[in-house]
């Protein structure tokens, strides 16, 4: 099985509010030297595919099809084999 | 039945009951020694740690009321319209028509400070819970929030979370937030206060209750999974503070607005569908599980025994203890005929729900739990539910004797500049900035928003609209609880009044400092005994409320403030009244007398920094005939609009009511200029049409004094016995409205 | 002529459009996200919420459910869409509209009575609106920010696809925008909720030439 | 100036709901072999700090105040040093 850590963030050309509401927080909670903050989507995946490519493949698939929005958003991912099992 | 020695001890580190004894662990969990002992008497044997546990949730304060029964008992909670009062989810009054009106109040004053957003979001959530599980759907929310200065970082920060969770919440799953009130002092810095109320609508023919009656009957678990988050919360919120608080935050809950939709939805169409089936109907609040199946069964004598690995589960390896008293949210409990379950099952399974039967009624009136194939809890449930009651001692308060008895007397040398300063107080300024958050509006029914007095709700389908409202100014209680007390119910009743609505009932939220301090416990007594007395005069019976003791950080205890949360009922939404004036011209009145009420008042507390000297007085009387006439001047159509006065006092009111259609006024109050801002209570301003002024004041002479009228000018124009002031409305409004956004920022 | 209106599972303003549209005598039923068909309806309606809670991204969740063919097949077939708040959000996630609503410039929901300008009254969703009149339309959302990158802008202004513009922008859209519509002219969302300002009881009736407007739109199709 | 990549997830005991809504989609979109999904947050934070270990305590000080829950979330982050300029 793959498990597939996929982090979004905005391009960067898309203006973060929440990131600039953290850092104010943040700042009136004196944590002077906070020079910037952005906040973006972790997700990790666990999949079943036969080989590291198809699981690659599936992985940019589904996120560009759900998990992101291509307009504003984009992502990277590392993928790794763990073992089979899944809880729960 | 299986006997005593079949119990298991579950976990391999899990205290045996000779260490549970030995350890003293239920001193860390609340129980106090005596009610320790009390429990191995009475069960003649040693409980083993989860009985224990279940103990210390069963008997905080926050879920047995053991040491606030004694005054609650006396709260007066009868009259004709009453068809569910104290002891059941929430109160239930009849408002015609086979209708009736379902509310509550609920508080998160705890949880909201460790972890604001959520613990203000789960605390909107568990309200609602309340009045679903009454088979209510609910109508409407509104808030009392004390915060501390916004001077404080830390107080911003807590504003900010509540506020969003509030919103998050209740704005997610639907319901509107049509009110309720806010304020500051720096006594509730390290204990905001969070009391959430939620008003619902039912048929009568609809009503449930929590009860676990029919031995064999099914007990159904449905909604969220069961996890360890808030693990023992009732005996947390049943605790004082200190400022170490971190590592109190594993005892808060998470919320999801979206499952508690699809449970309400699915709860409500169970009801509508299957009344038949469905016995009970209990949503799990404080200590979970636990409080919820044995108080159904209790409340109806009958026993009941659990099978806790049926429990739907979140978390792995979840101990009995862990399960029992989790507090995770968006859970309820249903009991339902045995051999009907399938049918609600099946309901929540089209909703993606879980629904699962973890249980059954008993006839042998005890408390059983099965898990893993043994047993692990077996206890009496009549001794289980009903926590050995303390009488504390009480004495008045030190500070009570040593208050002066004259009135404070303000200083207004600069009258202009008095006013634009009482206008940007903290507690006085515009809260649009805050309640903007709130969608106030979803549903489509709400008829007055939040900014008049008491909000407006429509029945849908009928011509009726029920108008609600929180209050409570804590400082006049801090100078003297009865009378303040009194002064509370009379305000929450002037502002249902000022819609035209007629006061029906009321729902209180106690927020108090620790009750082992006798000071504390007579607050406590004499708030309710105020709140009684106006009550009946009312005519508006308490039917629910809470209670929220051990509000102190440090030994700092709040100001005793007892949150009234009122319902009226309006038979004509088409004679709505709102506060704003209307048309240039009208007349303005103000009905009721102004005295020297300057102790415990926003100039006092502006000009001095502090609440001080003897409250003023209080004429029940001058209150009940000021609001009869003003529901009967709305009633026959006389008045134009209509706004109670209360901190801050004539000023204030005139601004508001100027300030909500940008009308100005032209005045002469024929007093001293100090009385502007005198907060004597029983005082309405109105406005009437020239036409129709001989009529009204027919009906209000000898309580009316006419001030002057409402103008189309920018202008404000303020002439006293003393002092005379010319006011831009444009630059008052600007003070008033941006007073608090500012002082948000950083 | 029939309407549905679609109730996702968390939308919650499904109830408040259905009255609306009752109250304009239109037959309108709600049909639940999981049906996959519309082929009975002439008019189809996404209502506001927070539809599958809103976590991942506002409206992602609800593309995928199986009505969302059923409304792009009628979408295609050229009957009126009409997606507020949520719905909206929905529509553009979906495809069938442009762009995507962000988080509000000053994060936050915000529940407000806004000024919006009648910017193209030639169209099915503003016919019955004086062009370059100002109404009052109550918003309630978080994320209503309106972003398109500027090829796609340039498109909207220069096709008309703009209906509603805000006069005091809340939430920091491009342009102002708080409503378009598609290229067909039959696919529409905005923020702003038109179907709580219907009934003066309520305080305010400047929705109700959306909804005539509307109708005579169906009228037209039918 | 430190850049802080700061990863927050439910912990590995609690099922996570917005994870499971995501998972059903997925599969309604016949991403057949999705086992599990977590959804969880991603910061960057850029802050001074006079050496790595003080950013480091930073770090782990208001993510714990402010960023996480500790009742159901945890978080790792990594730190690397960046040049000092910071955008917006
Ligand atoms: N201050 C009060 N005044 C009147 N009734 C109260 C008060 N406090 C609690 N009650 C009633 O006691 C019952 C239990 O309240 P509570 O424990 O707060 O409910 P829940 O179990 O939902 O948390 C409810 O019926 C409530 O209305
Ligand atoms: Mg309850």
């Amino acid at each position: 099985m793959y498990l597939a850590k996929i982090y979004v963030t905005y391009k960067p050309s898309i203006l973060d509010p929440q990131g600039e509401v953290i850092k104010s927080a943040l700042k009136r909670m004196d944590y002077a030297d906070i020079q910037q903050v952005a906040q973006g989507k972790y997700f990790e995946v666990k999949l079943n595919a036969k080989d590291v490519d198809t699981a690659s493949s599936e992985v940019k698939s589904f996120t560009e099809a759900l998990l992101i929005n291509q307009n504003t958003e984009t992502y990277r991912f590392d993928l790794s084999l763990v073992e089979d099992e899944v809880e729960a | 039945m299986k006997g005593i020695n079949s119990m298991t001890t579950i976990a391999e580190n899990e205290l045996t009951p000779e260490q549970v004894r030995d350890s003293k662990i239920y001193t860390q969990w609340g129980l106090t020694e005596v009610e320790y002992e009390l429990i191995v008497k009475t069960l003649k044997r040693l409980p083993n740690f989860t009985e224990t546990g279940i103990f210390s949730g069963m008997w905080s304060e926050h879920v047995s009321y053991k040491k606030s029964k004694p005054i609650l008992k006396k709260f007066w909670s009868t009259n004709e319209r009453v068809l569910q009062g104290p002891g059941e989810g929430a109160g239930i009054l009849d408002i015609g028509d086979g209708q009736a009106v379902v509310f509550k109040a609920e508080s998160h004053n705890h949880p909201s400070f460790v972890e604001p957003y959520e613990g203000a979001a789960t605390g909107v959530g568990g309200i609602l819970r309340d009045i679903f599980s009454m088979g209510a759907q609910p109508i409407a929310v509104l808030d009392s929030l004390r915060f501390g200065e916004l001077d404080d970082p830390h107080t911003r920060h807590i504003v900010d979370g509540v506020i969003a969770g509030i919103a998050g919440y209740g704005n997610a799953i639907g319901i509107p937030t049509v009110g309720g009130e806010i304020s500051f002092d720096s006594v509730y810095s390290g204990n905001p206060l969070v009391n959430v109320m939620a008003v619902g609508l039912i048929d009568q023919a609809a009503m449930q209750v929590g009860q676990a009656r029919g031995v064999g009957n099914s007990i159904i678990y449905v909604g969220a999974k069961t996890g360890r988050d808030g693990i023992n919360g009732a005996s947390f919120a049943s605790a004082e503070f200190s400022t170490d608080h971190e590592s109190d935050r594993s005892a808060v809950q998470v919320g999801d607005p979206f499952l508690e939709k699809l449970v309400m939805d699915a709860t409500l169409k169970a009801v509508r569908e299957h009344s038949d089936i469905i016995v009970g109907i209990q949503d799990m609040g404080a200590a979970g599980l636990l409080s919820s199946s044995s108080e159904m069964a209790a409340k109806a004598g009958m026993g009941i025994t659990l099978n806790l690995n049926l429990v739907p589960q979140r978390e792995l390896h979840m101990t009995p203890y862990e399960l029992m008293l989790s507090e995770s949210q968006e859970r309820m409990l249903l009991v339902v005929k045995r051999d009907e379950e399938q049918a609600i099952i099946d309901l929540f399974k089209e909703a993606d729900l879980d629904a699962v039967v973890i249980g059954e009624v008993t006839d042998n009136g005890r408390y059983i739990l099965e898990f893993d194939k043994g047993i692990v809890a077996d206890l009496p449930i009549d001794f289980l539910t009903h926590a050995p009651k303390q009488d504390l001692p009480m004495t008045k308060p030190e500070r009570m004797s040593t208050f002066n008895d004259t009135q404070y007397e303000p200083d207004i040398a600069d009258l202009k500049a008095t006013i634009l300063a009482i206008m940007s107080q903290q507690t006085i300024a515009s809260k649009a900035s805050l309640f903007r958050h709130f969608d106030s509006m979803v549903r489509a029914d709400t008829v007055i928003k939040p900014g008049g007095d008491a909000s407006l709700v429509r029945v849908r389908g009928t011509k009726k609209a029920l108008a609600m409202t929180t209050d409570v100014n804590a400082r006049y209680l801090y100078l003297n609880p009865f009378v303040g007390a009194k002064m509370a119910v009379a305000e929450a009743a002037r502002n249902i009044v000022s819609t035209g609505a007629l006061p029906i009932g009321i729902t209180d939220g106690l927020n108090f400092g620790s009750p082992d301090n006798p000071e504390v416990y007579y607050e406590l007594d004499q708030s309710v005994a105020g709140i009684n007395v106006v009550a009946q005069q009312l005519n508006t019976p308490v039917i629910s409320g809470n209670v929220s003791l051990y509000n102190e950080t440090d030994g700092q205890a709040i100001y005793p403030t007892p949150m009234i949360g009122m319902v009226g009922l309006l038979d004509d939404v088409n004679q709505a009244m709102t506060i704003g004036f209307k048309n240039p011209g009208d007349i303005i009145y103000l009905i009721g007398k102004t005295e020297d009420s300057f102790n415990g008042s926003e100039i006092q507390k502006m000009q001095t920094g502090k609440i001080d000297g003897q409250l003023f007085d209080f004429d029940d009387e001058a209150e009940l005939v000021a609001q009869k006439l003003v529901r009967s001047a709305i009633h026959k159509e006389l008045i134009n609009s209509a706004h109670d006065l209360s901190e801050g006092g004539l000023i204030v009111g005139l601004l508001e009511s100027s300030f909500q259609n940008t009308l100005g006024f032209d005045i002469d109050t024929q007093q001293d200029a100090k009385y502007l801002f005198s907060e004597t209570p029983s005082r309405f301003v109105v406005s009437v049409s020239p036409e129709l002024s001989d009529e009204f004041e027919s009906i209000a002479s000898g309580y009316a004094t006419k001030l002057g009228h409402v103008t189309h000018s920018d202008e404000i124009s303020i002439k006293t016995s003393t002092q005379n002031v010319h006011l831009s409305l444009v630059e008052t409004v600007k003070v008033y409205q941006e007073s608090i956004s500012c002082q948000l920022k950083d | 002529m029939k309407a549905a209106v679609i109730s996702f599972p968390g939308s919650n303003c499904d109830f408040d459009m259905l009255y609306a549209l009752k109250d304009f005598g239109i037959d309108v039923q709600i049909v639940f996200a999981k049906e996959n068909n519309l082929d009975e309806f002439d008019a189809i309606f996404l209502p506001g919420g927070f539809s599958y809670g809103d976590y991942l991204r506002t409206g992602a969740i609800a593309r995928f459910s199986p009505i969302m063919s059923a409304v792009t097949k009628a979408a295609n077939e050229g009957k009126l869409i009409v997606g507020v708040c949520n719905g909206f959000q929905i529509l553009t996630e979906a495809g069938l509209l442009p762009g995507q609503l962000l988080v509000n410039k000053n994060p936050g929901f915000i529940c407000e009575e806004v000024p919006l300008k009648v910017v193209n009254n030639n169209t099915n969703f503003s016919n019955a609106y004086s062009l370059n009149e100002t109404i009052m339309i109550p918003i309630a959302h978080g994320e209503g920010n309106y972003f398109a990158d500027d090829e796609v802008l340039t498109e909207l202004e220069n096709n008309h696809q703009v209906v509603f513009r805000y006069g005091n922008n809340p939430n920091g859209s491009l342009n102002d925008i708080a409503g378009i519509m598609n290229e067909k002219g039959n696919v529409f969302g905005m923020m702003p909720h038109p179907e709580r300002a219907v009934e003066k009881v309520t305080g305010n009736i400047d929705g109700q030439n959306f909804f005539k407007s509307i109708l005579s739109g169906i009228l037209n199709q039918a």
